[in-house]
């Protein structure tokens, strides 16, 4: 028996269960954090991605890209921390499904 | 000034307006005289347009004037104007109108008077417009234009259920309207076209018409828009609210202008740019015009409001000029045009009268009144004679028309023209039933209630405006000579070119319907 | 080989770098506040958004000029395309000059308005830099030539205005916004990404130019599986984009989100934002997508999204009461418009380079016009709104803006203008822009699109008109004005705005010619060659 | 078939003054009462109005002669301006005097003026006498337009301008209700009758494309033309039928038969010379007229011909029947009046059209004569109608009694009086013309004979009531009866001489007269040789003769003698014949069987069913339904947006995937 041969499609497939998941996650969970942490998950994902394929084009691209999706990602959390804090501080919850003030 | 006549004409309401919005607003007699004065310079103008004009030409006239406006998609958008005898009467038609509505609400409006002038100066600006564009886009924003203010006029000023009424009329309206707008695009970038010019398409689509069913297509598109500013029946029901709820001037201006701008539309674009269209939808339209006869005429007899009962009555007639129209000989459609005129007339005038019994009475159902004749002899009389104008007394205007639409559609070549002729002349008997009952209601018997003792009689205000209109009623009932050359040659070759256009398709397309040979069927008939 | 660094290369990085060193001043004048606040007495602390402010609008004016002169020139000079700079990855032709000129108008617009809506309200020093930056990002989506520096723009943007949505920091509302629109924007980025990271796997690069020559190859030589990978790669990636121009299903956010946002920074989403995201959109479009247009699916995404758009758009916004949601609903059948707009470019055959564009040119022009028309008629309606918040601090409904025409007749009268324009009434600008795009919708075939496009103006409308039945034909609530005098500011920017409504809808002459030039000729850049 | 006399137009400038003067008439009286009201001095008005008519006779009379010294055939004509020219319809306003509407034009402007003299003693209390006297000029102006017009289009001008003056005049005290809703129903009913009369028209115009009467007949004169009338069919009937049918049709309108006479007994509403002028002796006639200037169509159809008599002979024996048992004194004029009428169709109908319009001509005499009477009875009697409130005014007011005692007479047809003279040449061409099958001609003439008797009787009747019986006035009514002053009792005189003597205008060749008249008229009928008498021998005529005239006497004696003593068997016999005294009182509820059958069910369709159910509830429904079925949609799209950030999530899930659906099922 041969032993397998890890390709880019089993990165591919991990990245996309990754995604998944972490969709998944982003559309269940209702604690604002929890959702925020879900969809930093399928940035990683995006990242898995890129760096399969940067590494099997054999090309630096891909690379670079990962490393701005990390920044912004930072950046992302950074800004979206402060807000839930702004949040917490006026309604002492941060549970998404009390979020409707506004709606129809 | 000969080639500006035109613009000039067309924009010196515009100019008013301006001129009233810089007036202070709580100054309303100032603002009422500036408008005044614009109008009636307008009409001046139109009266030198009337000298001027050669009833010997078909081609447009006036049209030296072409600016080139802007481009789109490779089409040259041109601010280009003229008349033909087409729109030189309804044109002449406006100019009269505008100083009579301005009259009509010098003590009727008394608050927002300065937006009331201002859209009041817009509006004509944009009736005008609409009759004298040679452009599509141009024709097309006027026609939009004229939306505005209207809706404004019967919003603001309007009767208990105005906000209704004045939606109802803007979205209908627009509903039509855009639905034309598609087609018109469609129509300028057609390949051999490519411009925005209507004499150029016109004559380019009766030499080389449309596919067919395009031209039934887009025939449609037309008709729907028109159709409802007529208003052909299933369209019509924005028509008696808006009528009720709208200021005297509003439903003036509506009857006597905005409703004729549907059939303008139909005589000037939908039947020549698709005339083939024409002939195959002509059963559906004249079914339509004569439920519009009938069904307008039976409905108003049973109306309590009298403003709503002139209002059916507008469905009824306007069912005489589509009757006309798509008759397709000369004295038919030379008949709808006049007819076009004389409801415009005779009907502004009875909404002005109607306007003049509301201001002192603050009703205009028949019921409050009865036996007005004897307290308000001189105003029984302008009533009795529109009245009878309107009922088509012959030796009056309304006699002229109905019966030259009602001979050119029986003597007609197209195929039950008899029948149709036949039907819509009972509309003549329930014309006089609805009209007669209403004035006997209203003017005779008795004196009942109690407020109508005392009621004044016209005033010297009220007795001008409503002479300038009686004038053209009895001119045109004793001689319309003067109104019928001036169209005649445009009329016969727009009926040309309707018909020529129809040869075309079938030659050119051979949709193979039983069609062909209409035209000269029957022409052995008078042997 | 080393790209020809000739001078307007840099024109397409210029509105940026400036606006960067403009961030950077505001930053200066927000620390120096800050010291001379503890130095002096907290009392400064009051003016020093107002500096701040009026800083930022002073030097956007600027910008505007500079950007002008310094980039028209060579724009119209010269024919050939450029390669760009840094490496081709920014291009700076009249596409980006035309899009910068529009983020600049509405963050000027936005800022003026800012002034005059916080002047009444508590705020922090960091909200203009935050306009600012957010500028940065929409400029540089407009000139962004590869993916990377899109995405870079794109999140530049998007985060600054997350915190700039939550600007009310003891407002719920606009809590609650901020952080809907957070959640929703990083997912979507997410979604983005995940599509950029697939295209760049299967075409192997980020640049549009090869990523186009990538896709034909895929077209026309792929197997099967990397056709679909492709497939999935290209849908994400303009799901994205979907999500930042509010098109439906992709449009839950915004309501919510305009409804608790400050309202100038509505005004600024709904104008800078939508355009930026559609500056994106048409650039990939025409470059990275190009060989696509040949593809029925795509344009078949299209007609649905943009029919469910104008619809749904239209439809619930006849159902609101709060002026500021209801004009977000407007915002997304307007984006509806648009994109019947750019299904009209999708329809109008492969750009080939060298072949005959002029269905492209004008569809593509009908486009810019409506973002256009619509950045001015939207700017104006909330430059209204703002003036409105002045003297009533709470959202505005159809019953507060009731007798309005007799409490303020200017502001009604400008509200009425605006909103005609959006109904598309002749001859305000609206009309023409919709022209237009039903013109190219026609002219490429689509008459269904256009037909139900036309409709749906007809159902606008009514929700439209309903704000001139408030104002002018019903009986006003007696509200005592508070503030009777409204700053020059909001004034002067309702009236520019009606101004060019009114100008530029009678004579499109204006600006069009202007807008075909961004497509047909000088230095927008067509990958393929026959 | 045109015979030999050539037509040859000539032109007359004067002809225009005949109707302008009454319209100069109408504009003067007619502004003069809007501006001035009563002030307006009541000399000139009456001066006005009657010299306007006067000098219209004057013009008549002058063109009459003028026609005299013309060649035989020729007519006066002028043209005064184009009206109605479009395309190939032409309509010029122009004016025709020939023999056929001199005769007319004396009629219209003699016996029109005589009732305007009348009228400024009758109206002599009215305030508003100046707007009587503006209708009553306009009257005879559009009656004159309709007389004198050259083309058919004009005619129908006057037709319906008369029908207009009706309106007015019989709506005149407008303040009662009842009368102003008499003139209006006479317009409606006459509107009817002009639907038919305007398809006539369409008709003519589209197969003769022709509207001048001349041209029509120069046109008709062709045989090819005549054939092509004749023999093609239009609805199953021959062209020239249906023309002729569809202008009876508005004759049977504007000349109250059956079944569109119903107007005209109410239209006794109107001032009573109004009625003798308008309803007796002018415009009811018009429709005989209209035949008579369209004989040359009719002569090519004796269907319709034959469709008109009979509709004529009935209408004069139903009216008769109706006539006998009215109790109003106008009511039974009225009666007479459309069984006269119908006498005149009768003879149209059979091809007698001199008779026709020579009993027109007579029958404006003694009908204006009775009407003029029964007005200054009512006068003297201060407004009295009903009949069984007189009797015995012979001794107070004898002008009146003689005069209408020679009207009587006439209209009985007793020799020599003028109605015995016109009805008996009817009777006698309705026997002897060779038009119609001889069955159909016996029995136009028997039941001619039966209405001449019931004619006899109930006019008889009428002037025992009145006159002969002892009185049966309220007290205070008798107590100033009063005799009518001379502007009232000279034209009363000058009828009365007039209808002694009228017979003479066409004393029967039987007689040793010569029938001018007849000759007069000759050359207006073209193609009447064929149509010509039998020949019969003048015994059975003088033996007709005098069975109808004796069928009168005996009627009218045994009347005398039934009102003078027995009036108790006068009830007797209304017991005896119930049922048919009752239908005959309520004029055999026609109108009543129109308001259930017609005028209500119309009324509720287009309340209940057109209004209310098909404009607001479909139409307007279908509107509002779209308005409220979009809102709808509003509401459940606006609950879409939960306000839960993770359902906008999902959606934009579900979007991701259809759009990736749309990329992939559409391959």
């Amino acid at each position: 028996m041969s032993p397998i041969v890890i390709g880019l499609d089993h990165f591919l497939s991990l990245s996309a269960v990754l995604f998944g998941i972490g969709m998944i996650g982003a559309l269940v969970r209702r604690n604002a954090i929890t959702v925020f942490m879900s969809i930093e998950l399928m940035l990683n994902a995006v990242n898995l991605a890129f760096a399969a394929f940067a590494y099997y084009r054999w090309d630096t691209t891909g690379q670079v890209f990962v490393f701005l999706v990390m920044v912004v990602a930072a950046c992302e959390v950074a800004a979206g921390l402060a807000i839930i804090l702004a949040l917490f501080r006026n309604k002492e919850t941060v549970n998404l499904d009390e979020l409707n003030v506004m709606r129809w | 000034m000969e080639n500006w006549l035109l613009t000039i004409i067309l924009f010196i309401p515009l100019a008013g307006a301006l001129f009233v919005l810089l007036s202070p607003s709580e100054s309303h007699g100032l603002i009422r005289r500036i408008s005044l004065w614009t109008m009636v310079a307008d009409l001046v103008l139109g009266i030198v347009l009337f000298f001027q004009f050669d009833p010997t030409l078909y081609e447009m006239q006036f049209t030296e004037l072409k600016v080139r406006w802007f481009d789109i998609g490779g089409l040259t958008v041109n601010y280009s104007v003229g008349i033909d005898g087409i729109s030189f009467l309804l044109v002449e038609l406006t100019l009269l109108i505008g100083p009579v509505v301005i009259l009509s609400s010098w003590s009727a409006i008394q608050e927002r008077v300065k937006e009331y002038h201002i859209l009041l100066l817009i509006l004509q600006t944009g009736m005008i417009g609409a009759f004298v564009a040679l452009d599509f886009f141009l024709f097309y924003v006027f026609w939009e234009l004229m939306l505005i203010p209207m809706y404004f006029l019967i919003g603001v000023w309007g009767g208990a259920r105005k906000i209704y009424a004045a939606i109802k009329f803007f979205l209908f309206t627009m509903a039509g309207s855009v639905l034309m707008l598609v087609a018109i695009v469609y129509v300028v970038i057609q390949p051999e076209l490519r411009t925005f010019d209507i004499v150029a398409i016109t004559n380019s689509l009766t030499d080389h018409p449309l596919r067919p069913d395009l031209q039934i297509l887009l025939f449609a598109a037309f008709a729907v828009a028109f159709a409802i500013k007529v208003p052909m029946f299933p369209f019509h029901t924005w028509l008696p609210d808006a009528h009720v709820e709208a200021p005297t001037a509003g439903s003036v201006i509506l009857a006597g202008v905005l409703l004729k701008m549907g059939t303008y539309g139909f005589i000037r674009f939908a039947m020549p740019l698709f005339p083939y269209a024409v002939f195959e939808s002509m059963m559906v339209v004249m079914v339509l015009a004569l439920i519009g006869i009938i069904y307008g005429a039976l409905v108003s007899m049973m109306q309590d409001d009298v403003k709503k009962l002139v209002a059916y009555s507008s469905v009824s007639h306007l069912g005489f000029v589509m009757l006309g129209l798509f008759a397709l000989t000369s004295a038919g459609v030379q008949g709808a045009l006049i007819q076009m005129v004389n409801h415009g007339l005779s009907t502004g005038a009875l909404f002005l009268l109607v306007g003049v019994l509301y201001e002192r009475r603050h009703t205009r159902l028949i019921a409050e009144f009865g036996g007005l004749s004897k307290v308000m002899p001189l105003y029984a009389v302008f009533f009795m004679i529109v009245m009878l104008s309107s009922v088509g007394l012959p030796g009056l205007n309304g006699f002229v028309g109905e019966f030259l639409i009602l001979i050119g559609t029986y003597t007609s070549v197209i195929p039950y023209a008899k029948y149709y002729a036949v039907i819509a002349a009972t509309g003549v008997i329930f014309a006089a039933c609805y009209m007669l009952w209403m004035f006997q209601r209203v003017m005779f018997g008795p004196i009942k209630n109690e407020k109508n003792k005392n009621l004044p009689d016209l005033n010297t205000r009220e007795i001008v405006y409503l002479t300038m209109i009686l004038v053209f009623i009895v001119w045109i009932g004793v001689y319309p000579k003067t109104f019928l050359d001036r169209s005649q040659v445009t009329i016969d070759h727009t009926i040309s070119l309707i018909e020529k256009g129809h040869q075309q398709t079938l030659a050119q397309w051979n949709p193979g319907t039983a069609q062909e040979g209409i035209l000269f069927a029957l022409k052995g008939q008078r042997q | 080989m080393i790209p020809s660094l000739a001078a307007y290369d840099f024109l397409s990085i210029l509105t940026p770098t400036l606006l960067a060193f403009v961030a950077l001043g505001a930053m200066v004048l927000d620390a120096l506040g800050s010291v001379a606040a503890k130095l002096l007495d907290a009392s400064v602390l009051k003016y020093r958004s107002r500096v701040i402010g009026v800083f930022t609008m002073v030097s956007l004016l600027v910008i505007l000029v500079v950007a002008w002169i310094v980039g028209l020139p060579p724009w119209l000079g010269s024919s050939v395309p450029s390669s760009g700079a840094f490496f081709g990855q920014v291009l700076p032709d009249g596409y980006t000059l035309f899009f910068n000129t529009l983020f600049l108008i509405a963050a000027l617009a936005a800022t003026i308005l800012s002034l005059s809506y916080w002047d009444v309200r508590q705020e922090r020093g960091e909200y203009y830099i935050l306009l600012i930056l957010s500028v940065i990002g929409m400029s540089l989506m407009a000139s962004a030539h590869d993916l990377l520096v899109f995405f870079v723009g794109l999140e530049t943007m998007s985060i600054s205005i997350y915190v700039l949505v939550g600007s009310e920091r003891r407002n719920v509302r606009s809590n609650e916004a901020a952080i809907k629109y957070l959640l929703l924007g990083a997912f979507a980025s997410a979604v983005l990404l995940y599509g950029m990271a697939l295209l760049y796997g299967m075409t192997g690069s980020i640049g549009y130019k090869d990523m186009a020559l990538g896709i034909g190859n895929i077209l026309l030589t792929g197997d099967a599986t990397s056709k679909l990978v492709l497939m999935v790669g290209i849908s994400l990636l303009l799901v994205g984009l979907f999500f930042k121009v509010a098109a439906v299903p992709f449009h839950m956010w915004t309501p919510d989100v305009y409804e608790g946002a400050p309202t100038p920074i509505t005004g600024f989403m709904a104008t800078g934002v939508k355009a930026a995201a559609f500056a994106a959109l048409v650039r990939i479009f025409i470059t990275a997508f190009a060989p696509l247009w040949s593809q029925e699916t795509l344009l078949a995404v299209l007609f649905i999204l943009a029919v469910l758009t104008m619809t749904l758009g239209n439809v619930t916004a006849i159902a609101q009461r709060n002026v500021k949601r209801m004009l977000a609903y407007s915002s997304i059948a307007h984006a509806g418009y648009l994109l019947v707009g750019l299904a009209a470019l999708a329809a109008s055959g492969v750009p080939l380079a060298g072949t005959e564009m002029s269905a492209i040119f004008s569809s593509g022009s009908s486009i810019l016009f409506y973002l256009l028309a619509y950045t001015f008629m939207t700017l104006g309606a909330f430059g209204v709104l703002v003036a409105l918040e002045r003297e009533k601090q709470a959202p505005q409904t159809l019953d507060t803006l009731s007798g309005l025409s007799v409490r303020r007749p200017g502001l009604a009268a400008l509200m009425a203008i605006f909103m005609f324009s959006l109904t598309g009434v002749p001859p305000f600008i609206g009309f023409a822009a919709k022209f237009y795009i039903i013109q190219s919708a026609v002219a490429t075939e689509l008459y269904v699109l256009a037909v139900i496009m036309v409709v749906n103006s007809a159902i606008s409308a009514y929700y439209y008109l309903r704000i001139l039945v408030v104002m002018y034909m019903q009986p006003g609530e007696r509200l005592t004005i508070t503030d009777p005098t409204l700053p020059l500011g909001t004034y002067v920017v309702n009236v520019v705005m009606a101004a060019a409504v009114l100008i530029i809808g009678v004579f499109p002459e204006t600006v069009m010619p202007l807008l075909g030039e961004v497509f047909d000729k000088g230095m927008f850049y067509f990958p393929l060659t026959k | 078939m045109e015979q030999a006399v050539h037509i040859a137009a000539v032109t007359r400038d004067y002809l225009v003054w005949i109707p302008l003067l009454p319209l100069l008439g109408f504009l003067f009286n007619g502004i003069g009462w809007i501006l001035l009201r009563e002030k307006l001095p009541r000399t000139v008005v009456n001066w006005i109005a009657c010299l306007t008519v006067a000098g219209g006779f004057l013009f008549s009379v002058r063109g009459f002669f003028d026609l005299m010294s013309l060649p035989v055939g020729s007519y006066l004509h002028q043209e005064i301006f184009d009206w109605v020219v479009v395309g190939d319809i032409s309509a010029p306003f122009g004016l025709v005097l020939d023999r056929l509407s001199a005769v007319m034009c004396l009629v219209v402007t003699g016996v029109g003026g005589l009732i305007h003299l009348y009228s400024t003693g009758y109206m002599g209390h009215d305030h508003a006498f100046a707007r009587y006297f503006a209708y009553l000029n306009l009257f005879t102006f559009a009656m004159l337009i309709l007389v004198m017009a050259a083309n058919i289009l004009l005619m129908f001008v006057g037709w319906e301008g008369v029908g207009l003056c009706s309106y007015l005049l019989i709506g005149f005290w407008y303040e009662d209700e009842q009368k102003a809703i008499a003139g209006q129903k006479a317009f409606i009913v006459n509107r009817i009758g002009d639907f038919g009369f305007l398809i006539g028209i369409f008709t003519l115009f589209l197969f003769t494309g022709q509207l001048d009467f001349y041209g029509m007949r120069a046109w008709m004169a062709d045989p090819l033309n005549a054939e092509f009338l004749t023999k093609g069919t239009l609805l199953g009937v021959s062209i020239a039928t249906f023309i002729g049918i569809a202008l009876f049709v508005g004759a049977t309108g504007k000349s109250a038969q059956i079944p569109l006479y119903v107007w005209l007994p109410d239209a006794m509403a109107g001032p009573t010379p109004v009625s003798a002028l308008i309803h007796a002796a002018t415009m009811v006639t018009a429709g005989v007229y209209m035949i008579g200037r369209m004989s040359f169509l009719y002569v090519l159809t004796p269907e319709a011909l034959a469709i008109v008599a009979g509709i004529g002979i009935a209408t004069a024996i139903f009216s008769a029947t109706i006539g006998l048992t009215q109790n109003d004194i106008k009511k039974v004029l009225a009666y007479s009046t459309v069984s006269q009428l119908g006498y005149m169709f009768a003879a149209m109908g059979v091809g007698a059209f001199a008779a026709g319009i020579f009993h027109l001509t007579t029958h404006a005499f003694f009908k204006a004569l009775l009407f003029l009477g029964a007005g200054s009875v009512i006068h003297g009697l201060s407004g009295e109608q009903d009949m069984r409130k007189m009797g015995g005014l012979s001794s107070k007011m004898p002008i009146t009694f003689m005069t209408m005692l020679a009207a009587w007479l006439a209209i009985a047809g007793i020799f020599p009086f003028a109605g015995f003279v016109s009805k008996d040449e009817i009777l006698w061409k309705a026997f002897s013309n060779s038009v119609h099958a001889t069955t159909f001609n016996t029995a136009v003439y028997v039941v001619g004979l039966v209405a001449a008797g019931l004619t006899a009787i109930y006019m008889t009747r009428l002037m025992m009531m009145t006159f002969m019986t002892k009185s049966r006035m309220e007290h205070d009514v008798e107590h100033h009866v009063h005799e009518s002053p001379w502007t009232m009792a000279l034209p009363l005189v000058l009828l009365a001489v007039l209808s002694v003597l009228g017979g003479l205008l066409n004393w029967p060749k039987a007689l040793g007269g010569s029938a001018l008249f007849e000759h007069w008229l000759e050359p207006m009928w073209p193609g009447l040789h064929e149509a010509g008498a039998h020949a019969f021998s003048h015994a059975l005529e003088y033996g007709l003769m005098a069975l109808s005239v004796g069928i009168a006497a005996t009627a009218i004696v045994v009347v005398f003698f039934l009102y003078r003593s027995h009036t108790d068997k006068i009830k007797a016999l209304a017991e005896n014949m119930h049922l048919f005294y009752e239908a005959s009182l309520n004029k055999y509820w026609v109108d009543e069987i129109y308001k259930a059958l017609i005028i209500e069910p119309l009324k509720r369709l287009s309340d209940k069913v057109l209004f209310r159910f098909v404009d607001v509830g479909i139409v307007d429904g279908a509107v509002n339904g779209v308005g409220s079925v979009t809102k709808l949609w509003a509401e459940l799209w606006k609950r879409m947006q939960s306000g839960q950030v993770q359902t906008y999530a999902l959606y934009m899930v579900f979007g991701v995937l259809l759009v990736l659906c749309v990329h992939f099922g559409l391959r």
